[in-house]
């Protein structure tokens, strides 16, 4: 008898077929991953085993749980098995935890609410899996509270929490997609590690397939609510038979082939530019003191090249995009474009700013919601002297959607109409429709499922070739930089730790941040996929 | 049961009748805590409080008082000619905040002649002198205890401060030492409820015995259908007046103060407005009073001739003016009455509702008014036509010199026939709009007895009252 | 937290400074002189001119603004034109009614509000929720003095439960102190709780959507459980905000109902002292209440951090 | 649309109607006296019966609901258009003295209490329709202000607020461009429930004689007058105060059913 054996379990919200006879079998001490595009309805399936799913939702099928049915279980008995026989870790730990209450309090819940243990017995437990998870009391008490801890250690007591009472079952959804690399690596091994220790099995969610085939006993593909392919993992990478999958698979290690940059022209110069926040005073007379957000940062970008800045989140990435943009004044050093200062003395130098563009990363974030395609493509017209207009203006317009992969009759619709990979798109034809000399990627692709990211690097490939574009591509994904840069900064708490050639910083770091941020990266084994 | 919880409207601001116009200080203190040589009774006649007895000097200009022997202040020290002499001095003095210091002003000189005598001298006879000093403001204090005397009154009466819980009540309590008769009630509580639902529910719920001055005169039917109260309708000495501008144009012109007199229905605002309690006036003079002539008819309600009127003085299409309003309800809910019914005849009354504070400074002091409507409260003031810098600003030389001989003249026949002659002036002159008598409305617990039906003044004479068995 | 309160204290001496001189400027330029409606229609000049003398109104603005906030600062309100006392003493006494008034009302107002809104929360959707809600809809749009009319038409009047307004007065007891004034606190406290129950209603359906509710709920505990552990007291700090706006408004905001009620309390004291033009006195209720109101939301924000650690530790 | 949109909108819309409607018929007319025909109960001749004066009840009503919405829109109107500005203002300059000055001057305006400011505005400057619109306007500048700000705030952190920044447009331009088309639909929301919040104010104002002066008719003015009678002659102060109620409601159920309506998260949510 298995663990948890899910049979044909459908499931619908209000009138939408969620799942379609989605069957899943996890056995103890096995992991099984759960993968497939967003919405493919990987998180509905995981809240269906914990009954917790949104108002309106009806199962049927079978859920079994060492043998017993699930979906026709009263309330009150599901209430006992969640947190004592099935344990659940979510995707964002930020939000995971209450805010008012302490760590130690929220751990001990768990246990206290199953009347597993007396108080004393059940904050010792505590203790035990906060120093299992890598929380030891002596350097993190239990009187914490969740806004004290960083991402990572959040996610660890969430984790705490969920293995407190030695769950048959783990339920971990995106664990980690929140995380960076590095934190990712260390949050991957401590589950491994609990399953092999507690024998539990675990139904691993994740969209990332080197995390799955790295992980993972069995992979379970999802699409559009069905299980279009599963097998153990050994299995399915050599053998997938299911054409999506192969699709998937194919597109997360997806390789573009740049055209050569022309012979170096130096375009952009950033010399020892330094970025400073000023923090809240700590004291009423104090300085006020601050956070140094780029520290020192020189590099220079010639013309036709295609530079790529990497380094975890909160290493200053964004905020030197904005200085080299001249959004934001500097506190120290210069940046200058074809040889003039982006910002000069108080405010933007505008000749330089309609020299260069930027693409962001939130692809919903990122339009007005309010106007139109062709109104919000051709805004960065306002830095021109003499925008275009008429037939002029809409000729710009569907040049540029088509060069991206649209239709000019798209210029009438609104931004709500698109997809994110589309939205990606408009906002690529927003930052070329003024021809800059310099785009910026601010992690343009980090937002999107894998095909689609596949996609947008094949039109940044092409657009390289018809366009003759420069661009600085900002991104914590290494597959990516690696694919579509000729040359690559590593960076890390504000300072520039490595610079080289693309290939060559990959096959050979010489920073050790840059070797841990590599080896933590998860990687793709070699499958058939990308033969095909 | 000897105690009493009497209700009514305003709370005194502080408990100097010497030294205020609030009315409400003399409905807590006169005759209760103070009292003068002379006083008002319930019918409006002038009796001897203080002063035993008087006699007047052939030419009518001194007065000696001859003091009851054995008063006593409040803090046991005895009430003599000298505390006399110190009252109307100070009242008349330079420095004096006495409201109606005119009262005072005739007065020469007051010399002590015995412990228990006193001599008031005047620069000119003066009939209404014992009237004067029957007012509130011409009781007789202690020099000893005027320092605290707006917190701390100490009076001769016979009853005492007991307790003052500002913004809500003013317990007084009987006065053993008093020199007369002892009252029949040991304890009376003064009530302040300036909101008319209030007072009504207070009424109903039984919370308070007797509400004096009513706010709200549609109620009244209801408690006199109630077994369980009485309702005393009487007169007070309010004319209420639409006070006109006579300087200001185009009321400067008789014409036009007829026409507005004859597009006034009284019978409409009387009913409109206080639901039927007031006696239509047709000149400045309590319809009480002996000497009053009903001169109505001279204005009477004639919407047609009111245009005619208007058309004669040049203003076919009438013209516009402000009516300022003050708070009572007489003139709010009659305002409204009027503006409609001078719109009818083409006059446009813009409608200012105004504070008594904003009143004193905007019409009364600054003159910056077209109509407004007052209830006239104090009593035998037709002298006020005399005084053409009065607000109304009435200037007629006969008139004045009408009052100058009145003010002289003692006989009482003569009196009430130089009375009539004015009152009749100024109703021909149409100078105000004459509106009512404003009536005095009580409403009582049934077993209530010797309540003061009418108003001669602001009072609530407790020494009277008693419950019925 | 040391520096958080300096500059808090700072901001709100600011905020007073400003506030006495908008007080100052806006009442001294009401026409209507408290001199002359204390004397009446028959004062004579020179009576007048004695009388102000006496008050101190012969003396320039900018010199009685001076003495009056210098007063102040002393403790001294100065003496009221027309009762004659020391404007403190005719505070502290009307604080006494409109104090407990304003206490009380929030005391009901809460003690209704919270369960109410909870209770539609737990059951979104439900008729139960719609009830509550339809009758705070209601709460909220009825006026509260024609609802104070309602009550004493009903409960005064015809029923005769409760006097029908008055005040009994502290010493003859605490019940008969605060049964005089449950009428009052009712008629203020129901709009209140009205927009009370709202908020603490939408407050808790937005944590109840919030990911660490999931969370709790994987944990094992109930629907009901996760609530009250995991979200009452998050949904607090919305709550927090309106029942400190809140009690600066039933403090200030009961003029009418005083008036209907005939309490002696602080709303009818500026009420009556603005149309008896006594500047004094409504300068200094007014700054008063000013200062009630900064002071209480001072004491909120200082509560916030109580319920909400992460503003504990920012400085 | 959601059931409260419906129910609220066809409230509000009648109050409206009624206002629009008086303005070229009314059964009598709202400011003639008939004082023998005072305190009629509802009949045939009048449907909402006649007040103390004999006014028809109903013709005032209509009028008055003319009042109260001029008041109250006339006050919201004040509020947001300097409300909204200022919020605009402050949020495109945070954390500068501008900033400061504005939210200070806001918690200011706050910490007055309403009413008694209020009641003084009319007691300086007289009594009327005009300074109640003045007086309630004022305390809803703070309102826009902040509740501007802070969504303002929060799209100043958008990326489309930055690639427009990109494009080279200045805080104004920004402001007026991004941001106030994108907090219309909440301005839109507290809009109805200041509206609302109007109505209630204008109402106690005239309570206490400080709104609308006679002969103007005023549903708070008509409670004011009413309430000696309601002991006699209850429908004198049922009719206006229902006529207030149903005005409020309407209005803050629209509100209630706006937000819900124009809040595409909702939206989503719900379909
Ligand atoms: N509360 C809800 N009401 C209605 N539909 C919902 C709800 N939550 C999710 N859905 C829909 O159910 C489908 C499956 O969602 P699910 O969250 O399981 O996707 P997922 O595979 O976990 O995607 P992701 O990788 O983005 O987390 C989606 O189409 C989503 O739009
Ligand atoms: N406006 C700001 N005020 C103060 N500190 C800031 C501000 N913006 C960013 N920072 C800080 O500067 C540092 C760098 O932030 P930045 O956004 O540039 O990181 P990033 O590398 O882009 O990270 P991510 O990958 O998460 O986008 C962070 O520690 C951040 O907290
Ligand atoms: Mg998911
Ligand atoms: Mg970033
Ligand atoms: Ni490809």
């Amino acid at each position: 008898m298995s663990l948890l054996q899910i049979t044909d379990l459908s499931l619908s919200i209000h009138a939408y077929d969620i799942l379609k006879r989605v069957s899943l079998t996890i056995d103890a001490g096995e992991i099984v991953a759960v993968t497939g595009e967003s919405g493919s309805g990987k998180s509905m399936t995981a809240l269906a085993v914990m009954q917790l799913l949104p108002g309106g939702a009806r199962a049927s099928g079978s859920i079994r749980l060492d043998g017993q049915e699930i979906l026709t279980l009263p309330e009150a008995e599901m209430c006992a098995l969640r947190g004592a026989a099935v344990g659940m870790v979510f995707q964002e730990p930020m939000t995971a935890l209450n805010p008012v209450k302490t760590i130690g309090d929220q751990v001990m819940e768990t246990i206290l609410i199953h009347k597993a243990m007396t108080p004393i017995r059940a904050e010792e437990r505590a203790r035990e899996v906060l120093t299992r998870v890598g929380l030891p009391p002596d350097r993190f008490p239990l009187s914490r509270y969740p806004h004290e801890l960083s991402g990572g250690q959040r996610q660890r007591v969430v984790i705490a929490m969920a293995i407190a009472l030695r769950p048959k079952l783990l339920i971990a959804d995106e664990p980690t997609t929140a995380l960076d690399v590095t934190t990712q690596a260390q949050i991957l091994d401590l589950l491994k590690g609990l399953v092999q220790e507690y024998g539990m099995g675990m139904l691993m969610i994740t969209h990332d397939l080197a995390v799955v085939a790295d992980m993972a006993d069995h992979i379970t593909v999802m699409r559009h609510g069905e299980v279009v392919e599963a097998a153990p993992t050994q299995r399915l990478l050599t053998g997938m038979s299911h054409p999506y999958t192969k699709m998937l698979f194919a597109a997360s290690d997806h390789r573009v082939t740049l055209p050569a940059p022309p012979p170096p022209a130096p375009l952009l110069e950033v010399s020892e530019v330094v970025r400073d926040y000023a923090l809240p005073r700590t004291r009423l007379f104090a300085h006020p003191g601050h956070h140094r957000a780029v520290d020192h940062v020189s590099f220079a970008l010639n013309r036709g090249e295609r530079l790529g800045l990497v380094g975890e989140s909160g290493c200053g990435k964004s905020t030197l995009t904005r200085a080299i943009l001249g959004l934001e004044p500097v506190q120290g050093g210069e940046i200058r474009l074809a040889g003039q200062p982006v910002y000069d003395g108080k405010r933007a130098n505008p000749e330089i700013r309609r020299r260069m563009q930027v693409v962001f990363q939130d692809p919903y974030g990122s339009f007005n919601p309010r106007h139109r395609v062709d109104r919000l493509v051709t805004e960065p017209f306002h830095l021109l002297d003499a925008p275009p207009t008429g037939s002029d203006r809409s000729d710009r317009i569907a040049e540029m959607l088509t060069a991206v992969g649209l239709s000019p009759d798209d210029a009438g619709k609104y931004i709500h109409e698109f997809s994110g990979g589309q939205r990606q798109r408009i906002a690529i034809a927003r930052a070329l429709i003024i021809r800059p000399q310099l785009i910026l990627f601010d992690e343009a692709v980090s937002a999107l499922d894998v095909s689609v990211r596949a996609q947008i690097l094949d039109l940044l490939a092409q657009l390289c070739s018809e366009y003759d574009l420069t661009y600085l591509f900002i991104s914590h994904d290494l597959s990516v930089v690696r694919t579509i840069t000729d040359r690559v900064l590593v960076m890390q708490s504000g300072r520039i730790v490595e610079q080289g050639e693309t290939a060559q910083v990959f096959s050979d770091p010489a920073h050790p941040y840059t070797r841990a941020l590599i080896a933590a990266a998860p990687r793709l084994p070699e499958t058939g996929a990308r033969r095909a | 049961k000897d105690d009493i919880t009497i209700a009514m409207q305003l709370e005194p601001p502080h408990l100097d009748p010497t030294s205020a116009a609030a009315q409400a200080i003399d409905s807590v203190v006169y005759v209760n805590i103070f009292e003068g040589l002379t006083r008002f009774m319930g019918d409006g006649s002038i009796v001897p409080a203080l002063a035993e007895s008087w006699e007047i000097s052939g030419d009518g200009t001194v007065y000696t008082f001859r003091l009851h022997a054995g008063v006593t202040f409040h803090d046991g020290s005895a009430m003599d000619a000298e505390d006399v002499k110190f009252s109307l001095d100070r009242a008349r003095a330079e420095d004096s905040a006495n409201a109606q210091k005119a009262l005072f002003a005739g007065i020469d000189s007051v010399d002590v002649v015995d412990p228990l005598t006193v001599k008031v001298t005047l620069k000119e006879p003066n009939g209404n002198f014992l009237f004067n000093m029957a007012w509130g403001d011409a009781v007789i204090v202690a020099p000893e205890s005027i320092e605290n005397i707006k917190t701390a009154p100490v009076g001769t009466g016979p009853y005492t401060l007991g307790e003052w819980v500002q913004g809500d009540k003013i317990v007084l309590n009987r006065n053993t030492g008093y020199w007369g008769d002892q009252p029949a009630l040991a304890q009376a509580t003064f009530k302040f409820i300036s909101d008319p639902t209030a007072a009504f529910a207070a009424m109903m719920a039984e919370d308070v015995d007797v509400f004096t001055g009513f706010p709200a005169p549609e109620n009244l039917p209801q408690f006199e259908a109630d077994p369980r109260f009485q309702v005393l309708v009487g007169s007070t000495e309010g004319e209420t007046i639409l006070s006109t501008n006579n300087k200001q144009a185009p009321f400067d012109n008789v014409k036009v103060r007829q026409a507005m007199a004859h597009a006034i229905d009284r019978q409409a605002i009387i009913d409109g407005a206080m639901f039927g309690y007031g006696t239509p006036i047709g000149t400045h003079f309590a319809p009480h009073n002996p000497a009053y002539v009903d001169l109505t008819g001279t204005s009477a309600h004639d919407p047609d001739k009111a245009k005619a009127l208007l058309a004669e003085a040049g203003l076919p299409n009438g013209f516009e003016t402000t009516l300022h309003l003050p708070p009572p309800s007489y003139a709010r809910r009659g305002g409204e009455i009027i503006a409609a019914q001078l719109a009818e005849v083409g006059i446009k009354a813009e409608i200012i509702n105004v504070e008594w504070a904003q009143w004193l400074e905007t019409v009364f002091k600054g003159k910056d008014f077209g109509l407004t409507i007052v209830s006239h409260t104090e009593p035998m003031d037709i002298g006020i036509y005399a005084r053409p810098e009065y607000y109304f600003q009435y200037d007629n030389a006969t008139f004045q010199e009408l009052m100058g001989t009145l003010n002289s003249t003692t006989d009482p026949d003569k009196r009430t026939e130089l009375m009539q002659q004015a009152q009749r002036i100024i109703s021909e002159d149409y100078v105000n709009g004459y509106l009512f008598q404003l009536a005095a409305l009580s409403v009582a617990k049934a077993g209530v007895q010797g309540l003061w039906v009418n108003a001669p003044t602001a009072a609530n004479d407790l020494s009277a009252i008693s419950w019925s068995e | 937290m040391l520096r958080y309160s300096l500059k808090r204290a700072l901001s709100l001496a600011i905020s007073l400074a400003v506030a006495s001189l908008v007080i100052f400027a806006v009442i001294e330029i009401a026409p209507g002189d408290p001199a002359s409606f204390m004397l009446g229609v028959n004062a004579q000049p020179d009576t007048l001119a004695a009388l102000r003398t006496e008050l101190g109104l012969d003396q320039s603005k900018a010199e009685r603004y001076v003495s009056w906030v210098t007063g102040m600062l002393r403790g001294d309100f100065g003496t009221s034109y027309t009762y004659r006392t020391p404007v403190s003493q005719m505070i502290a006494d009307r604080l006494w009614v409109s104090l407990p008034l304003a206490l009380y009302a929030l005391a009901l107002s809460t003690a209704i509000a919270l369960p109410a809104g909870i209770y539609a929360a737990a059951r979104r959707g439900k008729p139960g929720d719609l009830a509550v809600m339809g009758a705070t809809q209601l709460g909220v749009a009825v006026p509260n003095f024609w609802f104070a009319m309602m009550l004493v038409l009903i409960f005064a009047i015809n029923l005769r439960w409760f006097n029908a307004g008055g005040f009994a007065g502290w010493d003859k007891g605490l019940t008969a102190g605060l049964h005089s004034l449950t009428l009052p606190a009712i008629a203020l406290a129901l709009p209140q709780a009205a927009i009370l129950a709202r908020v603490m209603r939408s407050a808790l359906l937005d944590i109840l959507g919030e990911d660490f509710m999931r969370t709790a709920r994987a944990k094992g505990l109930t629907r009901r459980q996760a609530l009250w552990r995991h979200g009452l007291r998050n949904a607090l700090i919305p709550v927090l905000t309106i029942i400190g706006l809140q009690f600066s408004f039933l403090l200030a905001g009961s003029i009418i109902i005083e008036q209907v009620f005939y309490l002696p309390g602080l709303g009818r004291l500026v009420f009556q002292a603005i149309s008896a033009r006594d500047l004094i006195v409504v300068e200094s209720v007014v700054m008063l209440l000013v200062f009630a109101v900064i002071v209480v939301n001072f004491l909120v924000d200082l509560a916030y951090a109580l319920v909400d650690p992460r503003l504990r530790t920012r400085t | 649309m959601s059931r409260n949109l419906i129910l609220g909108a066809g409230l509000s819309s009648l109050v409206v109607l009624a206002a629009l409607i008086s303005f070229i018929w009314t059964p009598y007319d709202h400011a003639a006296l008939n004082i023998p025909a005072k305190l009629q109960t509802p009949n045939a001749r009048h449907w909402f019966g006649t007040d103390h004066f004999g006014r028809d009840m109903f013709s005032m009503i209509m009028v008055g609901a003319r009042t109260s919405i001029a008041v109250a829109l006339l006050a919201v109107g004040i509020g947001m258009s300097l409300g909204v500005p200022l919020g605009l203002a402050a949020a495109a300059r945070k954390g500068s003295w501008l900033d400061e000055l504005i939210m200070r001057g806001n918690d200011l305006v706050f910490a007055f209490p309403s009413l008694v400011i209020a009641i003084l505005i009319t007691a300086v400057f007289g009594a009327g329709a005009v300074n109640a619109i003045i007086a309630i306007g004022i305390f809803n500048i703070p309102v826009f202000a902040r509740i501007t700000r802070g969504a303002a705030l929060s799209l100043w952190e958008r990326e489309f607020i930055l690639a427009a920044r990109v494009a080279g447009k200045g805080a104004a331009r920004i402001s007026a461009e991004h941001i106030l088309p994108n907090v219309a639909n909440l301005l839109i929301v507290q809009g109805t429930i200041q509206f609302s919040l109007g109505i209630l104010a204008e109402a106690g104002l005239s309570y206490v004689g400080l709104g609308a002066q006679p002969p103007t008719p005023s549903w708070g003015r008509m409670l004011a007058d009413a309430q000696t009678m309601v002991s006699f002659a209850p429908h004198l102060a049922l009719i206006p105060g229902l006529a207030i109620i149903l005005t409020v409601l309407g209005l803050n159920l629209m509100g209630d059913g706006l937000r819900d309506w124009l809040d595409p998260r909702l939206r989503v949510a719900r379909t």
